[in-house]
């Protein structure tokens, strides 16, 4: 029988070892794997690589990582909200890796379908392409950008079952579906849980063969960076 | 002169009936407010949204529903929700009209800069080198000079380079300009702003051809 | 406001002219465009290039554009099942190219991403390899294979709205979404056509943006090629 | 010997608790038939199925759900649908534990033909070569001679390859043979065969390592 569900973030997460690559679901704060982050932050596990795309806020989803000097290393795209990042970063305690959004993702989705490496021209004639091959095809150029070699994925999604079939909910689907392909060993927290059969084949995002583990999160706290709000007429 | 919403507002005259349309931050996502009664238009958020709708009502605010700016956002009639690869896939393979962005520089011959300042602490590209190379047309939306008061639009970019040759059209508060093979040409001024006063503010090789029109927001 | 819904097959697809490429999906006769076919076989238009996993059987499907001589040449994984292909395959008339189905659907997603070319091991060291480039990744070796070119897509889903976004019902899902990606114009018909904003944006599996042209189908037959069926007990 | 259904219940002991499987058309279809009770099995279609259960009753046929030999199936507990470039992405990618298909010819290299006689009507490949150079468990299921009685386990391919040194083993009606370095491993007998005929029939190098059991089918 499948037994892809653990108790917790705990038992999902328990053989992440030092050093360990990892890649983290969500944009912003949105979609992030809280469960997890706050498993690894007890745990202790030390000089993790972190691919996500964004590095979390002071307090809050990776930055609470970054807070307990966790994260050797960050491989993303924007990572512009978290002070203690900032500082880390300057006195030369944190590595990053900075990647555009697309080739970001592309790389991860290249896992996923064991494509070795694709084409893009996102960063072509920028410090991006230094050292990167560059091709030519109908009179474009193209960097050649690597699928992503990871240890574990960390993935947050809406619903989950039995199987590890995932449902995303909104934007928050955003990296989730992509990182969930290109774990060695994938981690899915979910919001609902369900038994295998009563998801509807045709929605699901993430087909359970690349799930390893599912587990039930708890007390999601959601933040929002950015609250945006219209008046009522 | 313009102010940042007369940018958005002279930008929005460029959009087009069934045009897709990724606005980034700050002043292009203003041009969302402009959009013509009379014509529809569908916002692409690269995080994952076709079809971005008003800010939310206080009480319908969701953790889930974001734009590429982190902002809470809400749904249009026939939104639809993606992963982040097939957002850019629909980028790159250019089915997105046109991307409005904000700029630090543009070089005449097109090339952008707007994501690193040597010396300051570099946030990252995010979307934008992967916009920048590659949507169909490209507007940038500016200010025309920077705080020391130099002009962005430059002979070439002194800044790390986002992408090359990509930008098609720029709107600062002092008017509208087109990138052509010989440099910017001035296409529209902006109200009471004097082509001198454009010429001398812009550090690129400006074209001017002919009578140079006020432009006319309504 | 946007103007995709046309009124039929013959409308979405009157401007298809000789010599065009035009891609199909389906699998097999499950999920094909059957209004689009009958349309096209009315319209008498030739030399069509048709990029399609299989073609159709004698009298159904692809089948119908071969019967009227109105293919030059097919661009298919699998073409078994059609003994008027068969006829015209050995006679010189028609001209077919043979493609491993993994490398023709990613094929397609390679152009709706806008990458121009992917890797893909299919092939290698058989007569697909030959004039193709290989390259060796972490010991492994892969084809380097295009992106298609098209000048039209025609899909077949369940449900479609105004906007262009299609959902999928079961295994008719197959091609259908790549191929809806990789047209240069892309039409849509559907079994259910619905208003903006009546179906769930986390169920779409195509956003409206690929999709040019939808229209409501009728008169669907959806035959089926194998029907194995078991006993009640 | 065995016939093809004592095969396909060899190869289901094969199988392994949780494991994604897929299964070619003609014998290796038949292996579904045998899973073990005790353990789970997920099928492939490599259309865009994940979970193929069995063939539907007469009233529950759907046109619109069928295998990849367009066959109508039904789905099972925790099936999910996706389209095919995800279906071979998970092939790719080495998500399927085990392939079975049949061939025509297999090599002692672990080469495998199975898609084109040349001189007869080429039908095409379909997923097979996908299947074969992408999947990290591959047994191949088939007869040991072709009708004119000539062996199909070969020094070399004679027919067109359709995957370069792929196959892990392979069953037919008179044992199961790893393929190593050296060539054909015999692991086991069929029942009431022996050691001298398999040999005869087996044009490729066998190996044979101290005492070969009979295999057991309960």
């Amino acid at each position: 029988m499948l037994k892809k569900i653990v108790a917790n973030a705990f038992e999902a997460t328990q053989d992440i070892q030092d050093n360990a690559v990892i890649m983290l679901g969500g944009f912003g704060l949105c979609g992030i794997p809280e469960n997890s982050i706050t498993a690894l932050v007890k745990m202790g596990v030390k000089n993790l690589t972190c691919i996500s795309n964004n590095a979390g806020v002071d307090d809050f989803g990776i930055g609470l990582l970054l807070k307990t000097r966790q994260v050797k290393k960050m491989i993303s795209s924007y990572v512009g909200e978290n002070a203690e990042f900032e500082r880390q970063l300057l006195s030369g305690e944190l590595e990053v890796e900075l990647i555009p959004q697309g080739t970001l993702a592309t790389r991860c989705m290249a896992t996923g379908y064991g494509m070795p490496a694709i084409f893009t021209p996102a960063g072509v004639g920028t410090e991006v392409a230094i050292g990167k091959e560059s091709r030519e095809f109908d009179g474009k150029t193209y960097l050649l950008e690597h699928a992503f070699k990871s240890d574990f994925a960390i993935v947050k999604a809406w619903k989950g079952d039995a199987h590890g079939n995932l449902i995303f909910r909104a934007t928050s689907r955003n990296f989730n579906p992509l990182m969930a392909m290109a774990g060695k060993i994938t981690i899915a927290e979910v919001e609902e849980l369900y038994e295998a059969g009563e998801l509807n084949p045709d929605e699901i995002h993430t087909p359970g063969i690349y799930v390893n583990r599912i587990f039930k999160g708890s007390n999601y706290e959601k933040r929002i960076e950015q609250v945006t709000t219209r008046l009522k007429a | 002169m313009l102010d940042k919403f007369g940018i958005a507002k002279r930008i929005a005259k460029e959009l087009q009936d069934g045009y897709y349309v990724n606005l980034g931050i700050g002043i292009p996502t203003l041009v969302a407010n402009y959009v013509p009664n009379n014509i529809e238009v569908i916002l692409q958020s690269e995080n994952g949204l076709l079809g971005i709708g008003p800010f939310p009502y206080a009480d319908e605010v969701d953790a889930d529903l974001i734009n590429a700016g982190k902002q809470t956002v809400t749904t249009t009639h026939g939104s639809s929700f993606f992963d982040s690869a097939m957002s850019f896939g629909m980028i790159r393979s250019g089915r997105v009209d046109l991307t409005v962005l904000g700029a630090m520089e543009v070089a005449e011959n097109g090339d952008i800069a707007n994501w690193k300042i040597p010396g300051k602490m570099v946030k990252g590209m995010g979307g934008a080198m992967d916009l920048v190379a590659s949507a169909k047309n490209i507007i940038v939306a500016m200010q025309h000079v920077n705080k020391a008061g130099e002009s962005k639009l430059l002979k070439r970019c002194s800044l790390p380079i986002t992408g090359l040759g990509c930008v098609k059209k720029v709107v600062t508060e002092l008017g509208v300009f087109d990138i052509v093979p010989e440099g910017f040409k001035l296409i529209e001024r902006a109200p009471a702003v004097s082509v001198d006063y454009i010429k001398e503010k812009t550090e690129g090789n400006l074209i001017l051809e002919g009578d140079i029109p006020e432009m006319i927001l309504d």
